[in-house]
């Protein structure tokens, strides 16, 4: 059964230096400040994983918390580059930072795989790209017809970090609107970390909603606003300006650093 | 009404989406141009955005491919992993909208490096969607500004499948979708030469001239014996787009 | 676009002799009337299939209508045995039935590979059983870790019938409570047919709904109380005494043949 | 109050379920326990049920596994598909219960036919979801009345592995769970020996001795050292059972 701690502990207990570590999120209800509690406390030799890798993981990256990004798209949605994502990987500041990266089909059957219990998951995919050169990929036939797939392995993390928009009191999580590949990341990890917008006594039932039962989540934590500057659809909307003004932080290694020391 | 370069591209895709059932959209001009789309000739295209919302309606174009706006409106939203596997990977989608930092004369796509891979000089966002738009949607648009910068002999990353080497590639590598057949720039439209599968130029948007789109482009680029002349946006385009747009992002 | 017919109509259009033709609705929401009007059709030669064949299949296969069955689990449940069903496989009555029998999982997962465009999917599963022996599974090893698995091919029938609670004039339709394998069974079928309780508006959304986009459907035809005896939550409950009362009928060739003459 | 043989397997079953987080519920006998368990020792038990409902409460044992209550009282839904591969196969589920036709002395399970596959004497419904069941959960009970035709030296099809052909043989096959670790009929509970994997005696019911236990097994069944008597439904258990199955199916 999850149990419910403040955030800071919560980071404490779960997330520790050298572990494999998944925050996702798409677009909406991305877990920012699980992310800036995990650069307060200093962790370090990260393996981060996430389909879209944006501003929370520019900043963990410029912090020097990664050794690793495992992902599929990293940039800045509708503004343009990650500069510190950049910074790492064409000139290593603050470190250099190893990647492997896939597309975004194989990316979610990895966290598919990973949440079946199977070591890999087959797509239509890769064929004819320069992908399977830089990354972990395999051909694969089909036994039945001969076909050639691709085969891609499965993604367990040590700890997936979501946010969602309620739990209950019993740590039962409720999440609405686009609910993306979170269900997945948390099945698929070792131990998981939900923060959310509010504890309530009863998870009224809602459209769209994806209910992660207490009894495979680890942690919950309440954290309002936590998804900010991304949004919460019926709490708060996304804070396009907030994105915007990144690019000029990120851009510039001093402005980056004064942000880090405000954090 | 005056129009940009940017504005006469977004409604020529708008126009291309015409007799579509459903539309694989990415953010930025794809976006707004299928938006654009639905209020003009085509108002039941189905839009389809990767993060999971199908049969969104807008009512501006969003920042990002999960903005809030596109569950409320969407017939149904689904996981990002159920919309690769069931939506997007049998080929129910009839057109992809792509952008792209690169792309070559039989219209592969790079979105990952420019320079070598392991020491870039310029770190790109990378793959997401759309390796997987290319190879599986019943046929992909291109999107993107014609520069001799961005239209290259040879693409430094191949991040999604144009025609691969020319013809034949496709069918070797089991692609299932027709792949790229419209390129739409600032400049015109292009379009594979069917017996080379090589990019060439149908289309001239108004006050362009061949030599202009020539130059634009790093490889010798041939021009169709048909070439047309796109017509001006109309009012009633240029009016959407801007209601479109009042307020949006760049 | 899905187009909205009467159901004679539709299945006439829909359903052909020799066709493989998957029924589905986990329990709840089963279309026993299409598959009443199938019979009424004469419908010839079909491969039914589905994971669990109750009253209805009893009855398509009583009538003379499969050559064949695939499937994972066939019974009259928390009543007992289909003796239509066995007496077509234990003494050919009326016609020899074929089986081609698969776990619940296996079939799950030939509906997700039906569904995917893939070929085949990927389980933990059939090891140590009879029933490789005895139907269309396959090893496959992980080109990663080495691990065999088993492969199971896709399902990819030719039309699918399901019933849902609703459908909107432009032939959205919208199921919920127990859904099942249903949103796979149409993705996986080159034709498909819902049969609904009620035509409306609007379809406002839902907890826990399903929507299958008009455009993904074939045809829709409003038929109310088309699920009986099996259920439509928000409708009407399950007639449990209908599927104890079909124990008799069925265990007599007699009983169920004046059955056959009423329908 | 009096009880039947049915009454104490079920309570028995019951009382198996103590100090587990979920269990995966198959129709009839099983889901009776399950929902007594619930109402007496183990109020917090999770009960997962193969049509998709996750936590049911239902006020009354279902007919079917597919019952409208079930979602209606689920903490959520699922599909189906996604039911066996997130739920099922990784083995999150601590107690998968299974019922059977026969089983035998290593306690593999057969529910699809009496004789020849080919032409069988009996045709039973088959596996459903019974060998990933088996395969996956941490722990399987199996749940059964014990008479010479369902405890058979060897089952005529093996639709669900118990332990093979005994110590090793799960190892060898890559099944991850535990397999069946207590076998509760209306006569006693049955467990495999540690050393053999043979299934033997360890509980007699109340009144039941080990001469009935062995007559109706149709192998030479052994009786573990330290046999124990089950302690007959308290008032409790009787009561709750009761109100549990009035008016319910048979």
């Amino acid at each position: 059964m999850a149990e419910l701690m403040a955030l800071p502990e919560a980071v404490a207990a779960l997330v520790r230096d050298g572990d494999t570590v998944a925050l996702e999120g798409f677009t909406h209800l991305i877990p920012v400040a699980a992310g800036h509690e995990i650069i307060r406390q200093g962790r370090r030799d990260l393996t981060l994983v996430r389909m879209t890798p944006d501003v929370v993981y520019d900043q963990l990256i410029g912090a020097g918390c990664a050794r690793k990004l495992v992902f599929s798209w990293g940039g800045n949605p509708g503004v343009g580059s990650l500069h510190r994502f950049r910074d790492a990987v064409e000139r290593q500041w603050p470190l250099p930072l190893e990647l492997e990266e896939h597309s975004h089909a194989g990316m979610a059957n990895r966290y598919v795989a990973g949440a079946s219990g199977l070591p890999f998951a087959v797509l239509r995919g890769y064929h004819g790209t320069d992908l399977p050169a830089h990354t972990v990929v395999k051909p694969i036939a089909c036994p039945f017809t001969g076909e050639v797939l691709t085969a891609v392995p499965a993604l367990n993390p040590d700890v997936t970090v979501i946010h969602a928009q309620r739990a209950d009191r019993r740590g039962n999580v409720q999440l609405w609107g686009i609910t993306g590949v979170q269900k997945e990341a948390v099945l698929a990890a070792r131990r998981s970390l939900v923060t959310v917008e509010e504890i309530v006594d009863t998870l009224d039932p809602r459209p769209g909603a994806v209910v992660l039962p207490s009894w495979v989540v680890t942690a919950v934590a309440a954290v309002p606003g936590g998804a900010r500057p991304s949004y919460a659809q019926g709490y708060y909307d996304r804070d396009n300006d907030a994105y915007r003004a990144w690019d000029a932080v990120s851009r510039d290694r001093a402005a980056f650093t004064a942000w880090l020391e405000r954090l | 009404m005056s129009f940009s370069a940017d504005d006469m591209m977004t409604v020529a895709a708008a126009r291309a989406l015409r007799g579509r059932t459903a539309c694989f959209v990415g953010i930025g001009l794809p976006s707004v141009a299928a938006n654009l789309a639905r209020r003009t000739g085509s108002p039941d295209l189905v839009l389809v955005y990767e993060s999971g919302a199908i049969g969104a309606r807008p009512t501006r174009p969003p920042l990002s491919i999960g903005d809030g706006e596109l569950a409320e409106t969407a017939d149904t939203v689904v996981s990002v992993p159920e919309m690769f596997n069931y939506w997007l990977q049998p080929g129910r989608i009839d057109v992809g909208f792509l952008g792209a930092a690169q792309i070559d004369e039989h219209a592969n796509i790079n979105t990952t490096v420019i320079g070598a891979y392991d020491t870039p000089t310029v770190r790109l966002p990378g793959a997401g969607g759309a390796p997987e738009i290319a190879a599986s949607c019943r046929e992909v648009y291109v999107v993107l500004r014609q520069t001799s910068r961005t239209f290259v002999p040879r693409v430094a990353f191949r991040t999604s499948v144009g025609y691969g080497d020319g013809p034949g590639s496709r069918a070797a590598l089991g692609l299932p979708g027709r792949g790229p057949v419209l390129v739409i720039t600032d400049l015109g439209i292009l379009a594979p030469d069917p017996a080379t599968c090589a990019l060439r130029l149908t289309h001239l948007h108004p006050g362009v001239t061949v030599e202009r789109a020539r130059a634009a482009t790093g490889w010798d680029l041939a021009v169709a014996p048909d070439l047309a002349h796109t017509p001006p946006p109309s009012a009633v385009e240029l009016a959407a787009l801007r209601t479109l747009t009042k307020g949006a992002a760049p």
